[in-house]
């Protein structure tokens, strides 16, 4: 196509490309599981502005007060009681945003909270004694304990989503709007309507539930084949008002035909793999701007604590300090990932600063080093076999013995189920594969979808029959995304539902406790240093959620990790 | 007569056939290590999602109880709902089915129109050098893997001579993607040239074989022209297995518009499968196995049908 | 063509007494050598085996451990191919891919065509309601995908050469039996097989000395084409990222790997295993050619 | 080239011919220096055994030898030359001035095609009429050569029509254009006798009518005999006799020609001609009470349900020991079926079938194998009764093999008396069936059938794929072979004159009916019944003189041809 024409025309509006195979498919801002994908949240975000909304548009995690329709959130001395206020907004229709429709929000989701697909026992929205509208544009939340304020304000109220009660108050389509959801078996039949209208994709552009929204843009169309239109919302009254007109959402059905599409300049605004990086020059040569976007998570693979072959073996530190001796994150960050991934040695996000990553963390207590590895090994009793494999030979706990549960001639053979799919993901597996195998730990590597995988995974009992899992990666995107303020009880906790691999040291327990539970943020520090030394998994470089592509010119897109703020890009004007 | 009992037995035959792929397909299904919830709800999810997702779908029910739930509700229609993609499954393949045809379609007539000529003048020209070296063209194009080919053609014709678009038509509708035939040009050709290698070569020897048959001389001797003995006698009657081979051709040809519709950037039944696969999505990968299973009984059937056209006798004999 | 070229069948028997004077052998062997591109498919095979299995006694390279430090260097005089993503010598690997590939294609060619011809030959013979069942089963295998059969072996097993062997071979056994299925009606009805079963011979020995004899040579033009079609399979599995697991690896996998690479401009990572798949696929076809000729049978 | 044809020129005339093929073993000799003529309205018949070259001078005459093939020598055809390399004009040529009927009516047509079409394109090939018109004319050629109803039937594919309708069709296309010379290979061989003797006919009266030459390919004697004017007779590629019919048939000048003649079985048609081929006697058949096969009241069907078909209804019969049943009838009239179900490869949906006064499908396995092991069979086809994958010797082997336990040289000193009994050297032990002639192989047949000393052979079209001359040493030796070990035989054949030559009693059947039966004597000289006397008229007679005298009864009868 003529560039000249395609400049001019893209000055109103940009193309932009879905992650590959990735399609919306939820258009309710109430998740359901199974659809939680970073799309859908980004599709949304921008159609209902949310009460609380944090990303990393100031350059570190923090409340984007632009985004969201909160001006301010206070909390009491005692820490149990928040004070929200609103800004002054309104509904497409006109009618102004309330604290009805936070109410209206909470009541629904107090009543459904088993399908709701963020609950967590225990989190929102138990934590909720009470509601309190104070006005129309102040409300009070009352809490049933005192938590840290971080990690309420973006972990917990960021959830709440004020959603128009004046339109969708009702049990039908025809039905008339009351205030149903004020009883609790009105607020199921509700949230059961609003949701089963989300089954219907085919009528996501035309339904007019989804036409009441209050975001900077409004759907134009959607396809089931997940292109989506957006338009800019004329009638918003907020302050992130949006720049572009026209938006266009489009599906990829691979990474090639995406990069096809970057190159042949189809494309304002996409993505390349890392081993595109190479080509980076000729991206940019014809007009792209390259930016590694790292995601607020970490990646790492879990040991199964609980395998009755190896459990005993990962049990010992001295084995799970040997295998992060071997792992050579600074090489694989650098030629596998071509720089586009970033070395992890705990559970704090490190690629952008942050004030909880611990100086242990930062400093990498286990730096590569092979004869480190083997010599941990051989000190504790281990030799290396003819075959290069360590075998386990003076049994017992003693100081130099392999450690309670290790039999004699137990070999350090590792089975690891990786994610398939990334020709990044498989240099990485070969490269550890390779490396384990100079200090005598043998890996066998089989990959799998990562679906595949994670169904793999599970939490289990030694008896179990899908307990032989023994090590497992999924992390080719990432392994974990974190809320905001990244508390790792879910995947470190003893009872984590995410804990995969039965992790399990009390000390740790406490430490995340009392982060979330106390005013003080420091408990998140020690916990940094304690995990970073503790290896509950074997810690690995955290690859970027996506290297974008831009066109040069388009501007504001600093924002976008794995949520997009199209209301925020822009043309540069004079180019 | 004869022919409509012929066809009520070959139909008899492919309801069995489909039968027996629903069972298979299903109890293969349930190999599949882990089943499908956590991979579906993701890292995050709680174990009362993973219970109340197992219990939604059935799937804490004896595959037996499962299968023949599943049947019923095939029986009446019902392929189900996809675990992922917030769809019915029949939606998903209305939607997806006909591009992955349209596709299909185009590239096995494109295909075709050029192997069939090819063959008869490879036959026509046997042994000789032009045939030897349509023969090796066509074992290079034969041996040559799809996603290569795909590759090939973008690097040549979307980089180097900017003669195409490197990504197959976005319409949704078949109207909307037949209004850009140039986007269609390379992904059509990179599914034709795998047809056009193999078909060539049957008809090469399907013409071969005919040429040598008695009728060929009894032509030959009433004073028929070589040229019109094979347009009039032995193209059709070569046909006959060629269309047999087509029939068998169908599953081939949908592994083939997998890749093609990842290269280009067309979501077709290929990848709905495959996407369903990698999940996996139950519902949707049953539909299309199911569908492609159809679609190939469908298919010989078809060919067994158009052999009746060609071949009178087969209406008597079988 | 010329008017002669149109072939008039030969019939008729040669005189009593009169022998055939070239011996059977010699005239297959000479009517294989007269395909040149089957003799020219021969050779490659020949060097492609040669290449993958005596190459590494010549130039002998690392191909467990990866060296990072070494990834994709262009061609050179110590990497006479290049390295390729996380530095393994790519003309090493090479030889190590075709390992993998030659013997998966011949090991799961050679095990389609025997499960096809043991499972034709059976239903053909037996006939009736056991035939009937038998082609059934066969139809349902044509219909369902055979990616999906795949995926969900490739979950279950861990690719490896020899799972890659049975998984494609229980994939490929279909043509093959309804080949020797249509053949061993025909044989059954022959009249040296009507003479035997009429004196009492019993149908072990009527299958082992006359219809398993009678089908070889289809199933051995068969067979070649099983073997192409196995090293492209291998290839697709590879592609779609269930190919063998590293340090293993196959030129297909190979060649996968290198196309995400191929605006990069290391071509040093997909020509080699590119051109070594199509050779080697049109080799054996052109083998399978050539023995059909020799064979003088219709297959495929 | 293509001048206009001359009444006085020959139709065909063939200078110096040599034809030769080259083969994948080497240079192929198959006509060597044939000339001859056949002038307008004239019947040539070539004759020769298998392998002469009759086909090739038949071929060459239309320009359709194949690719390997390399030609010296004159052919014209109507003052045309017939020049392989030039095949324009030879397509001119084809169809119009020369015709040609193959031998195998069912090869012939295009399977896939009407006929009325297939007629039709020999007719716009020369000729530019509109399509309607070919049609038309079409029509007029099917009602021409005989075809009931041929507005219907030109709408027929060829599988709807039977063999003799088939080759009528053929010849239609053969005469469509009326050329000049008309080529017949074999035209009749693959049809029944009864068929045969129709399609000759029709070939007189269409030859007579137009002053068409015709140019016959045949070997056998009888149709000779019946049509041609004058004969030509062709061994190893040389033409070694010619002249009138009546010469060379009754006074045969070459020792070849001779042989050839005496080699033809000839019917008797009459009781006061003696019978000297018949060396078997009559007396064999009171002498035995015990009986080899007994058939009572059997019958046979095929296929199930709508498809059922009785190809055997209610059939009785008895087979004395060491002596010979002969079994005729029309083709599907379920002579093989009937030898089926004798060796049990057939079960009888009704009545039962006796060996050796047992009935065999009754018996445990291991007996049954016992008496399974005392029947010989020798079946029609040369190339389908040996497995061509093993050699001469497992060949006649296996029976032994199935049968009894022998070391490996007892096993060979067996065969090897055995292939000595049939009258084939010893060299041929270790080759293959391909690397036999067909008289060798049918021998080779025999040796396997004898092997286990049987106490009944059943030969089924044992020798109707023979040339004669092979045939009737292969019979001889079956006759010699019989007296020496007195099995008793079903012999099974459409061929009355070798019928009577071999057999003391004779069935005659008829749509899976035994319509007569009796000793041969009777049955084939005075028969009964209306369908038997059909039968023998149809098969002409070798001898020119009888042969012409019983056309003129029958024609004067009436009751040959439709
Ligand atoms: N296409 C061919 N290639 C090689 N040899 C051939 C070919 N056609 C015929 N011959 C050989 O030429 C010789 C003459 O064959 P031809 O068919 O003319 O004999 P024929 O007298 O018609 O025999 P029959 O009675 O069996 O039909 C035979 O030896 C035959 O094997
Ligand atoms: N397997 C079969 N299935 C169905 N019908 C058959 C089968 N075999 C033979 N028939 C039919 O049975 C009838 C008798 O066949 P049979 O072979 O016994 O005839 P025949 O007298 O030997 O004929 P020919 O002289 O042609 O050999 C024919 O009409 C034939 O079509
Ligand atoms: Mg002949
Ligand atoms: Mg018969």
């Amino acid at each position: 196509s003529d560039p000249a024409e395609s400049s001019a025309e893209t000055k109103n509006s940009v193309s932009y490309a879905w992650p590959v195979s990735q399609t919306p498919n939820w258009i309710s801002p109430i998740s359901s599981a199974g659809h939680t994908s970073t799309i859908n949240a980004s599709l949304n975000q921008v159609l209902w502005t949310p009460l609380i909304e944090f990303n990393t548009s100031g350059g570190s995690m923090g409340w984007d007060k632009e985004a969201s329709l909160a001006k301010s959130v206070e909390f009491s001395p005692d820490g149990r009681v928040a004070t929200i206020t609103l800004k002054d907004m309104s509904w497409s229709d006109g009618v102004p945003v309330t604290s009805r429709d936070v109410e209206f929000w909470l009541n629904l989701i107090k009543a459904n909270k088993e399908n709701w697909a963020n609950y967590v026992d225990g989190r929102m929205p138990d934590i909720i004694k009470k509601f309190e509208a104070v006005n129309s544009s102040t409300f009070k939340l009352t809490f049933d304990d005192v938590y840290n304020q971080d990690w309420l304000k973006s972990n917990q109220l960021s959830f709440i989503q004020p959603i128009p009660q004046h339109a969708w108050d009702k049990k039908s389509d025809s039905g008339a709007v009351g205030n149903y959801d004020r009883t609790e078996s009105g607020a199921k039949k509700v949230f059961e309507y609003i949701q089963s209208e989300a089954k219907d994709m085919a009528s996501y552009d035309t339904n007019p539930l989804w036409k009441t929204t209050n975001g900077p843009y409004k759907i134009d169309t959607f396809t089931s084949s997940g292109k989506v239109v957006l338009a800019k919302n004329k009638k918003y009254d907020g302050t992130d008002a949006a720049h572009i007109e026209t938006v266009k959402l489009l599906p990829f059905t691979s990474v090639e035909a995406e990069q096809n599409a970057l190159r042949s300049g189809e494309l304002d605004y996409g993505y390349i793999t890392a081993s595109a990086m190479a080509q980076k020059e000729t991206f940019e040569a014809s007009g792209y701007k390259i930016t590694p976007k790292p995601g607020w998570s970490i990646t790492y693979m879990p040991y199964n604590f609980n395998n009755p072959k190896m459990g005993d073996v990962f049990s010992q530190l001295y084995v799970r300090q040997a295998i992060q001796h071997s792992i050579d994150q600074k090489s694989i960050s650098e030629v596998i990932w071509q720089g586009t991934a970033e070395p992890g040695y705990g559970p704090i996000p490190q690629g952008s600063d942050s004030p909880y990553l611990s100086e242990v963390q930062k400093n990498n207590p286990y730096p590569y080093s092979i004869d480190k590895a083997k010599k941990l090994l051989t000190s504790h009793g281990w030799k290396m076999g003819s075959d290069g494999v360590a075998v386990c030979s003076s049994v017992g706990t003693g100081e130099n013995e392999c450690g309670e549960g290790i039999e004699k001639g137990t070999r350090l053979e590792i089975k690891l189920l990786a994610q398939s799919g990334s020709t990044e993901t498989d240099n990485m597996m070969n490269e550890i594969r390779s490396s384990l195998s100079k200090a005598g730990i043998k890996l066998d590597v089989k990959s799998a979808p990562v679906n595949s995988v994670l169904s793999q995974t599970p939490r289990c009992k030694p008896s179990q029959k899908q307990c032989d899992w023994q090590l497992s990666f999924f992390g080719t995107s990432g392994s974990w995304y974190f809320p905001p303020y990244p508390t790792g009880e879910r995947i470190f906790g003893t009872d984590g539902p995410s804990n995969f691999g039965h992790y399990s040291n009390p000390k740790a327990d406490r430490l995340m406790q009392k982060a979330v539970s106390s005013k003080d943020s420091s408990a998140m520090v020690k916990y940094s240093a304690l995990l970073a030394k503790d290896l509950p998994v074997v810690w690995m470089p955290n690859p970027v959620y996506q290297v974008s592509a831009t066109r040069e010119g388009l501007k504001g897109t600093a924002a976008d990790v794995d949520e997009i703020y199209p209301q925020r890009w822009h043309w540069e004007t004079q180019k | 007569m004869e022919t409509f009992r012929f066809i009520l037995k070959r139909v008899g035959q492919s309801v069995v056939v489909v039968f027996l792929v629903t069972i298979v397909v299903f109890a293969l299904l349930h190999l599949l290590p882990g089943g499908p919830a956590r991979g579906i709800l993701g890292v995050q999810a709680t174990p009362e999602q993973i219970a109340a997702f197992k219990e939604k779908r059935g799937l804490d029910e004896p595959l037996v109880i499962q299968y023949l739930e599943y049947l019923g509700r095939l029986l009446q229609g019902d392929l189900g709902r996809s675990y992922v993609l917030n769809a019915p499954v029949a939606d998903l393949i209305i939607d997806r089915l006909p591009k992955t045809l349209l596709l299909s379609v185009l590239s096995a007539a494109v295909g075709l129109m050029i192997a069939l000529p090819l063959g008869i003048w490879q036959a026509y020209k046997r042994n000789r050098p032009s045939d030897y070296v349509l023969t090796s063209l066509s074992f290079v194009a034969y041996a040559t893997p799809v996603f290569f080919v795909g590759l090939i053609l973008i690097i040549v014709f979307t980089q180097w001579l900017s003669w195409f678009p490197p990504l197959a038509p976005r319409g949704d509708s078949i109207a909307d993607i037949l209004s850009d035939p140039q986007a269609l040009v390379l992904p059509v050709t990179t599914a034709a040239l795998g047809i056009i290698a193999l078909f060539s070569r049957y008809m090469r020897a399907s013409t071969l074989d005919n040429l040598s048959e008695d009728y060929v001389r009894t032509a030959a001797a009433k004073g028929t022209s070589e040229g019109q003995i094979l347009a009039r006698h032995v193209f059709r009657n070569s046909l006959t297995s060629i269309t047999t081979m087509l029939g068998y051709y169908i599953p081939v040809l949908f592994a083939g518009s997998l890749v093609v519709e990842q290269l280009f950037n067309y979501p077709g039944m290929g990848l709905l499968f495959w996407n369903a696969a990698q999940a996996p999505d139950f519902p949707v990968l049953l539909g299309c196995v199911l569908i492609i299973s159809i679609a190939t009984v469908i298919g010989s059937l078809l060919a067994d049908l158009v052999q009746v056209f060609i071949d009178p006798r087969v209406r008597h004999s079988s | 063509m010329s008017e002669a070229q149109i072939e008039v069948s030969r019939r008729g028997g040669a005189p009593d007494g009169m022998a055939a004077p070239v011996s059977n052998r010699m005239l297959m062997w000479k009517r294989f050598m007269r395909n040149k591109i089957a003799v020219v498919g021969a050779v490659v095979v020949v060097l492609a085996f040669a290449f993958a299995f005596l190459g590494p006694l010549i130039y002998q390279t690392d191909q467990v451990h990866v060296q990072l430090s070494a990834a994709n260097e262009a061609p050179s005089a110590n990497h006479w191919l290049g390295t390729d993503a996380v530095g393994f010598d790519q003309l090493g690997r090479m030889m190590v891919g075709g390992q993998v590939s030659l013997t998966i294609g011949l090991a799961a060619g050679v095990l389609a065509t025997v499960i096809g011809a043991l499972w034709g030959s059976v239903a053909g013979y037996t006939g009736g309601w056991v035939d009937a069942i038998m082609m059934r089963i066969v139809d349902s295998g044509i219909a369902i995908p055979a990616l999906f059969i795949l995926l969900v072996i490739s979950a279950i097993v861990s690719p490896n050469s020899l799972t890659m062997i049975l998984v494609i071979g229980c994939l490929a056994w279909l043509v093959p039996s309804r080949l020797v299925r249509a053949e061993t009606l025909t044989l059954k009805s022959r009249d040296y097989v009507l003479t035997l079963r009429g004196i009492g011979g019993g149908h072990w020995r009527v299958v082992s000395r006359h219809i398993v004899p009678n089908t070889i040579s289809t199933l051995v033009v068969n067979a070649t084409f099983q073997i192409a079609d196995a090293i492209l399979l291998v290839a697709y599995v590879s592609y779609l990222g269930m190919g063998v697991q590293a340090p293993a690896t196959d030129w297909g996998g190979m060649l996968s790997a290198g196309l995400s690479a191929a605006y990069s401009g290391f071509w040093w990572l997909i020509i080699p295993p590119g051109v070594a798949i199509i050779l080697v696929v049109c080799a054996f076809n052109a083998i399978g050619d050539g023995l059909r000729d020799m064979f003088d049978v219709k297959g495929r | 080239m293509t001048s206009t044809t001359l009444a006085t020129e020959a139709a065909l005339k063939i200078d110096d011919l040599n034809v030769a093929f080259t083969a994948e073993s080497g240079t192929v000799p198959a006509v060597e220096g044939v000339s001859l003529q056949v002038a307008p309205g004239e019947v040539l018949a070539l004759v020769g055994e298998s392998g002469s070259g009759k086909s090739t001078v038949a071929l060459t005459a239309m320009g359709l030898l194949p690719s390997n093939a390399q030609m010296t020598g004159n052919v014209s055809v109507a003052g045309s030359t017939i020049d392989v390399p030039d095949g324009r004009s030879l397509n001119k040529i084809r169809g119009r001035v020369v015709s040609m009927v193959f031998q195998e009516p069912a090869s012939a047509l295009n399977p896939l095609k009407r006929i009325g079409d297939q007629i039709a394109e020999v007719i716009t090939n020369h000729t530019d009429v509109p399509a309607r018109e070919a049609k038309a004319r079409a029509v007029t050629l099917l009602d021409r050569v005989g075809i009931a109803d041929p507005e219907q039937r030109i709408r027929d594919y060829p599988f709807q029509l039977s063999g003799g309708q088939r080759q009528r069709v053929v010849i239609a296309i053969a005469i469509a254009n009326d050329p000049a010379l008309l080529i017949a290979d074999e035209p009749t061989t693959a049809l029944d006798v009864t068929v045969q003797a129709e399609i000759l006919d029709l070939l007189r009266s269409l030859a007579s009518g137009t002053n068409t030459a015709v140019l016959l390919v045949t070997h056998n004697m009888g149709v000779v005999a019946d049509f041609a004017e004058r004969v030509a007779v062709m061994l190893k590629g040389e033409l070694v006799e010619s002249g009138q019919v009546n010469d060379v048939l009754l006074h045969p000048q070459h020792e070849y020609t001779r042989r050839l003649l005496k080699a033809v079985p000839r019917l008797r048609v009459t009781t006061d001609e003696p019978d000297p081929e018949n060396t078997n006697t009559e007396s064999a058949v009171s002498a035995s009470e015990h009986i080899a096969l007994e058939f009572e009241n059997v019958s046979v069907t095929y296929g199930r349900g709508r498809r059922r078909f009785e190809a055997l209804k209610s059939v009785s019969f008895q087979l004395p020991q060491s002596a010979t049943l002969g079994l005729v009838g029309e083709s599907g009239s379920g002579k093989s079926t009937t030898g089926r179900a004798a060796i049990g490869l057939l079960k009888p949906s009704a009545g039962s079938v006796r060996l050796f006064n047992r009935d065999l499908r009754s018996l445990p396995w291991r007996t049954r194998r016992k008496f399974q092991a005392q029947i010989g069979i020798v079946l029609q086809d040369p190339v389908a009764s040996l497995d061509p994958r093993m050699s001469v010797m497992d060949c006649v082997a296996e029976p032994l093999m199935t049968h009894r336990r022998l070391s490996g040289t007892e096993r060979r000193q067996k065969v090897a008396s055995l292939l000595d009994s049939v009258h084939l050297p010893a060299g041929v032990i270790r080759r293959f069936p391909h690397e036999l002639s067909g008289g060798q192989r049918q021998r080779v047949s025999m040796a396997r059938a004898l092997i286990l000393e049987p106490r009944l052979l059943i030969a089924d079209e044992a020798t109707s794929a023979l040339d004669v001359s092979v045939q009737a040493s292969v019979l001889s030796v079956l006759t010699e072979l019989q007296q020496t070990y007195g099995f008793a035989c079903l012999f099974i054949s459409h061929d009355l004159a070798v019928v009577q030559q071999m057999s003391q009693t004779v069935a005659v059947m008829r749509r899976g009916e035994i319509v007569e039966s009796g000793p041969t004597g009777s049955v084939l000289v005075n028969p009964e019944v209306e369908y038997t006397r059909e039968l023998l008229s149809a098969a002409p007679v070798p001898d020119p003189v009888v042969q012409k005298q019983r056309r003129r009864t029958v024609e004067v009868g009436g009751s040959v041809g439709q």
